[in-house]
């Protein structure tokens, strides 16, 4: 009993006296460490090499500079397969094992839904986790608090883009073209909002993760008259549809979603590719924003390979000055709290990557406003303005 | 007094005619044998008795039971039991384990949910299936694995599995099949023995003449599904179209 | 004649139990991130109850299962539908759901009457598919593809809330699991398993109606699913359908082979192997590996589990329990070599 | 609106070309079973690797030329054909031969455990990064009677016939053929009768990798981009392979084709005219096989194995 007093008096003591000093695990004089799950071994690895690339060439970049507040970032990451059941088991050993100051960027809808018990479980937050599932930032939902959501997400892009093309042609019909998953549960829920909207209905087509044929769906896009289509997809649904299209001698437009913002669908689709509309929630890479100049700089210095530059690296690089940020906001001595606590006083924060920015304590959604490119010549060009 | 009636049988593998119109009759507590060369139909005529095979034709009746309307799992129930040419046993599990498999109709589920429960039931099994071992002359060997124990075991263990059913009448496809002469003669007396000491009809196929001469009562011979000839050992050694078929040389051996 | 269920050395079997219940605190003592070992224990003790079920349905009556996953699927779905949309208790969850996955296991048990070998295995990795996409096709009460958030356990009373606690309700049910597998192993039931597997006609002969054990097979390890569904559903307090993929249900096969098909305690150490494996010593060599060299890490770690399972099946085909088995019996008769003990 | 069957004849084109791969990889399955009776759950990725090597031959023999063309695409065919040849027996050592009498259950782990080392050790070989194909045919389409197929689809049309008609004959009307189903029906039987056991079961692992090889090589280029995913198609020829009856060479063609046309249509019309099918359009294939399977225990072309008592 005294024993367990004295303790308490002994810690309450320390707590008093240097509270702005206390720092969370994971920080040491001169580094800090951040934990990242990707996916290195599962279907999108490809994703798991290029985006920690990314980010640790911003690191880099900013530990040059001398570091945040004079530590050193440092980025541990662990490989989850594409497994929610991996990711928990690497979130618990970068939490309890490595003992990281924060998680960043874990990948997947699923992945980063079952590490929520553990984020609410240790305080942990998670900043920007790659997912453009709108629940992410759901702040009615559990654990929501400990994730900053960057990505704007489906539901808002594809009703962006239905925006858009009933702006320029009000008697389009739609279609979209929606992987069987959370990405096209999503782009399925912003479509009802804009059919809610406008009083219309878009006809839907559903395809598999990993198909390879789509003449079935480009098939029933004609036959329903569709002149305008949504493909949500990555690279090669998108080329696919369209090839097939112009096949079987089927004209429409074709629209995609943040993915397809990839400098291989114009590479690949060729001719028929040529006026591909998609929308993409951060400036991209070629324009002349501070951030892609930024990006194209170092990406020389470094000599990032031309294979790995595009949108997965680039958005590496994006992400990564949010959690800059975040670890500056927190201050000389970091806590998770303070993490937390800074971010949240973020208001129409200029990145140079992504539009204004705005964290508060009931919007953690980051991203709220997409821009729409088109594909002239195999380049991507901005169309629009930040819309939302 | 009739055991077991075949009549007419007639069965077809896609136009090869195992069983052409075989009909006989098996009295209780005698040992029938049926003798015939390779592929004359004896174990397709074994698979239809069990169930296994369902004729085309004909009637199988076994003390008024219509063997041919129930399942094969339910022969045991109405008193058939069998043994198998090429061994069907469980290597992985122990010899009494083996032999309780045929004490299965006797022993109920609640075995599984407590053995307390059914301490009785089991001991009264266990020592059953000791007896049968005994009697077959193996039964040191109960708690060892199948698996590695001799061939002439392995047999004897079947034929303890089909007794511990408590069966009116055995099928034994080729009992001394693949045995030396030593241990053909033990099967020979234990065939005797069942039907002696135990009152139970045997039904044998078997190719070993001399073992089929010593212990039958009747004797049965099938060729390409037809029965040639069927009486007492020594009418059927004796029948001009047997030794012309199939004994030959044997019988003047 | 008393004594013939105890011919083998039971007295271990308090001891381990002990030694189960106390190894959390060993754990505790001696590393200061026993929670993440704990999951993984936690991990391991659920699939321990489902790789015991399917031991019995692969091993023992040797269907081939290639659904497993899915079987997990419907019990943790079903778990977490009743326990929070329909608010049963959850020790009445613990209760029915084996049940319903059971009779879900009734279903795919049909198939199993006509169809053998390979063909089964096929077929239940297609049930595998069509239960994934059954559960994403039903999205109104499972969340479809964005999966679902699950409440904690309650067990009498008490929440269940952390990886400490999950791990004593976890392995006091995998346990009785265990003792329940070992009963019916050891029972009629155990040699009529057997005796399907091995040879049919006999089976057939000794009056065991096929059908029906077969179909109870598929009940029994259902139900063990199910069980374990139910566990996994409360303690990782999210489910969707990308934990149960048509992989999941391949490792718990590798799992029952690594252990030694048709035993027990086999399937137990496989289990225990092949998640410590995967999630502990491949990570811990991958780490000090990666520290002198460059390497895709993800794939290097693949690579090595495919190794191991790969050398494992060629060289050591009896698995971890046969291994044991053969070293205690060369131990036993130690001057002289048993080889052809066990051909 | 249109009527039911509009346009159904294009879908039926498609299909037929996705169901050819489905046949060229269930004709790789098929291959092994049939001789060797192990069931190999590693063809898809014999398949991918086959992709890989192609690619990385191209590369080397563009570089070498100077450019592409077709002589570049014959002879990186031909080095992934020698590829393919050396691979098989590779594959004969290590998974064949230890695991002979082993039970089905230990040889599909063997092959689901070789599956999980090609396509790791070929992520680790060439990276992660998704490569870009090149068609040999270009972006090339045939319009006939109203259907549009692209010479690619032909060609892949082509071969799987062609290599059907080739192992049919081979197995039917051959020495080696007939040497190979003897050994399928009993290994130490046909030992006795002085059939080189060994010899038949390199040539198939060496036909079946090549088969693979062949559907890789002109797979990469249909699916745009190449990567280790490419691997999973290998589960879709599964129902293929079985609804013609596993060891049947005809079957597993048919069936392939069957799954291909069924894939496409209720992708295509069936779920333009029925909603619901939409929600089990990637399951449909499984359902179908199920269905049949509870009819014909065997596949559509499969014999029944008859056990003696």
């Amino acid at each position: 009993m005294k024993r367990t007093v004295s303790i308490i008096i002994i810690t309450a003591l320390i707590w008093m006296g240097c509270e702005n000093r206390t720092t969370s695990p994971g920080v040491t004089d001169t580094e800090i460490l951040v934990g990242n799950i990707q996916d290195l071994s599962g279907p999108i690895k490809e994703l798991g090499l290029l985006i920690p690339a990314g980010t640790n060439m911003y690191l880099d970049y900013i530990n040059a500079q001398g570091g945040v507040h004079g530590r050193q970032v440092k980025m541990v990451v662990e490989d989850h397969g594409y497994n929610p059941m991996k990711a928990v088991v690497a979130a618990k050993k970068l939490i309890e094992k490595d003992q990281v100051f924060c998680l960043y960027n874990v990948i997947g809808t699923s992945p980063a839904e079952a590490i929520r018990p553990i984020l609410e479980e240790s305080g942990v937050p998670l900043i920007a986790p790659a997912t453009n599932s709108s629940s992410m930032s759901d702040m009615s939902r559990q654990a929501a608090k400990y994730i900053f959501h960057t990505d704007a997400g489906y539901d808002l892009q594809t009703r962006v883009l239905i925006d858009y093309i009933l702006e320029n042609n009000p008697e389009a019909k739609i279609g979209i073209a929606y992987q069987d998953d959370d990405y096209g549960a999503n782009a399925l829920k912003g479509c009802a909002e804009a059919e809610a909207n406008h009083g219309i209905s878009v006809q839907k087509e559903s395809f598999q993760r990993g198909a390879t044929d789509f003449v079935g769906q480009t098939m029933n896009f004609m036959k329903g008259g569709c002149t305008d289509v949504i493909i949500g997809g990555v690279v090669r649904e998108p080329v696919t549809i369209m090839k097939t299209a112009q096949a079987i001698g089927y004209s429409a437009a074709f629209y995609g979603l943040g993915p397809t913002v990839d400098p291989r669908v114009g590479l690949l689709a060729g001719e028929a590719g040529e006026g591909f509309i998609a929308v993409y929630w951060a400036y991209y890479p070629d324009s002349d924003e501070p951030g892609p100049v930024l990006y194209q700089e170092l990406c020389e210095k470094n000599n990032v390979p031309a294979k790995m530059r595009g949108l997965y690296h680039y958005y590496g690089f994006a992400t990564a000055h949010v959690l800059v940020e975040g670890l500056r906001k927190a201050g000389k001595y970091p806590t998770r709290k303070r993490m937390m606590k800074g971010l949240e006083t973020l208001h129409n924060w200029e990145s140079g990557v992504f539009p204004p920015m705005t964290y508060n304590r009931n919007d953690h959604a980051g991203v709220e406003s997409v821009i729409i490119l088109q594909l002239q010549g195999g380049k991507q060009v901005a169309i629009t303005d930040w819309r939302n | 007094m009739d055991n077991l009636k075949i009549q007419n049988l007639h069965m077809n593998f896609s136009g090869v005619k195992a069983l052409d119109d075989v009909s006989f009759k098996v009295q209780k507590g005698e040992v029938f044998s049926l003798i015939g060369p390779n592929g004359s139909g004896k174990s397709t005529l074994f698979n239809c008795i069990n169930g296994f095979c369902i004729p085309q034709q004909g009637s199988i009746k076994f003390e008024n039971v219509d063997l041919l309307k129930i399942k094969p799992h339910e022969t045991v129930k109405h008193g058939i039991s069998r043994t198998f040419q090429n061994l069907q046993n469980v290597p992985y599990m122990t010899l009494l384990d083996n032999v309780l498999l045929g004490a299965h109709r006797r022993l109920s589920m609640t075995d599984t949910f407590n053995r307390w429960i059914s301490q009785k039931e089991r001991e009264r099994e266990e020592a059953m299936a000791l007896e049968v071992l005994d009697f077959l002359g193996i039964a040191n060997f109960e708690k060892k694995y199948l698996s590695g124990q001799p061939y002439g075991i392995q047999k004897l263990v079947e034929i303890a599995r089909a007794l511990i059913c408590k069966p009116k009448m055995i099928l034994m496809d080729e009992p001394a099949a693949g045995m030396n002469d030593q241990e053909t003669l033990e099967i020979a007396k234990i065939i005797s023995e069942i039907r002696d000491i135990l009152g139970i009809t045997v039904l044998v196929v078997e190719h070993d003449m001399n073992l089929v001469m010593s212990i039958s009562d009747r004797i049965c011979v099938l060729d390409s599904g037809k029965i040639l000839a069927m009486g007492k050992p020594v009418e059927v050694k004796n029948h001009p179209e047997v030794i012309k078929v199939f004994l030959g040389d044997e019988a003047h051996a | 004649m008393k004594g013939r269920y105890d011919d083998e050395n039971l007295k271990w079997i308090p001891i381990l139990i002990i030694a189960v219940y106390l190894s959390p605190f060993l754990l505790k003592s001696a590393t200061f991130s026993y929670k993440y070992y704990l999951y993984i224990l936690n991990m391991a003790g659920i699939y321990m109850i489902l790789t015991v079920g399917l031991d019995l349905l692969s091993g023992f009556t040797g269907l081939m299962s290639l659904g497993h996953a899915a079987f997990l699927a419907i019990g943790a779905y079903t778990s977490a539908i009743l326990v929070d949309q329909a608010g049963l208790p959850f020790e009445l969850s613990l209760i029915i759901t084996p049940v319903i996955v059971g009779l879900c296991g009734l279903m795919i048990g049909f198939p199993a009457l006509r169809i053998e070998g390979m063909y089964l295995g096929l077929t239940t990795m297609g049930f595998g598919f069509i239960v994934k996409r059954l559960i994403i096709a039903f999205r109104d009460w499972t969340g479809g593809s964005a999966g679902l958030q699950v409440s904690k356990a309650t067990l009498f009373g008490f929440t269940i809330s952390n990886d400490w606690n999950n791990y004593f309700m976890i392995y006091t049910f995998a346990i009785i699991a265990i003792i329940v597998a070992r009963r019916i192993v050891k029972s009629k039931l155990g040699r009529v398993f057997m005796a399907i597997r091995d040879s049919e006609q006999a089976a057939q002969a000794s009056g065991i109606n096929i059908a029906k054990y077969k179909m109870l097979s598929f009940f029994i390890s259902g139900m063990f699913a199910g069980f374990a569904g139910v566990l996994f559903a409360h303690t990782n307090h999210f489910i969707s359908t990308d934990h149960f993929d048509i992989l999941l249900s391949v490792y718990f096969i590798v799992m029952v082979l690594v252990g030694g098909v048709g035993s027990i305690y086999g399937a137990v150490l496989g289990t225990l192997f092949i998640v410590l494996m995967e999630n502990m010593f491949i990570p811990l060599f991958k780490d000090t590996l990666t520290q002198y060299m460059h390497l895709e890490a993800g794939d290097f770690q693949a690579f090595i589990f495919g190794l191991i399972m790969l050398l494992f099946i060629i060289f050591q085909p009896m698995g971890l329990y046969g291994m044991w088995l053969k070293m205690r019996i060369y131990w036993k008769l130690f001057p002289f070599n048993p080889r052809k003990r066990f051909t | 609106m249109t009527s039911l069957f509009t346009d159904i004849n294009q879908e039926i084109v498609s299909g037929i070309a996705l169901g050819s791969i489905y046949a060229l990889i269930a004709l790789g399955f098929t291959l092994i079973y049939k001789a060797t009776e192990v069931v190999n759950f590693a063809q898809g990725e014999v398949m991918m690797v086959g992709a890989y090597v192609n690619f990385f031959f191209v590369t080397q023999f563009s570089g070498m030329a100077g450019g592409l063309n077709g002589w570049v695409f014959t002879a990186a065919l031909l080095g992934s054909i020698i590829f393919a040849l050396l691979f098989g027996i590779i594959l004969d050592y290590i998974i064949n031969r230890p695991l002979k009498d082993e039970p089905v259950f230990s040889i599909i782990m063997a092959t689901i455990s070789l599956a999980i080392i090609l396509r790791s050790l070929t992520a680790m070989i060439a990276g992660p990064i998704s490569l870009v194909p090149v068609s040999p045919f270009g972006n090339n389409t045939i319009k006939a009677g109203g259907v549009v197929i692209s010479v690619l689809d032909l060609a892949i049309i082509i071969c799987a016939f062609i290599l059907m008609a080739l192992f049919f004959f081979f197995f039917n009307k051959t020495r080696w053929g007939i040497a190979m189903k003897a050994t399928s029906a009993d290994a130490e039987a046909a030992q006795l009768m002085g059939i080189p056991v060994k010899k038949v079961y390199r040539y198939v692992w060496m036909f079946a990798t090549l088969v693979g090889v062949i559907s890789g090589v002109l797979l990469a280029p249909r699916m745009a981009l190449l990567d280790t995913t490419m691997a999973y198609l290998g589960l879709k020829a599964f129902p293929a392979a079985i609804l013609g009856g596993f060891g049947s060479i005809p079957g597993a063609i048919i069936g392939g084709i069957l799954m291909g046309v069924i894939e496409t249509v209720s992708m295509g019309t069936l779920s333009f005219h029925f909603n619901w099918v939409k929600e089990i359009n990637d399951i449909i294939v499984w359902i179908v096989l199920i269905v049949v399977l509870m009819i014909r225990p065997d596949g559509l072309f499969g014999i029944a194995k008859v056990k003696r008592v």
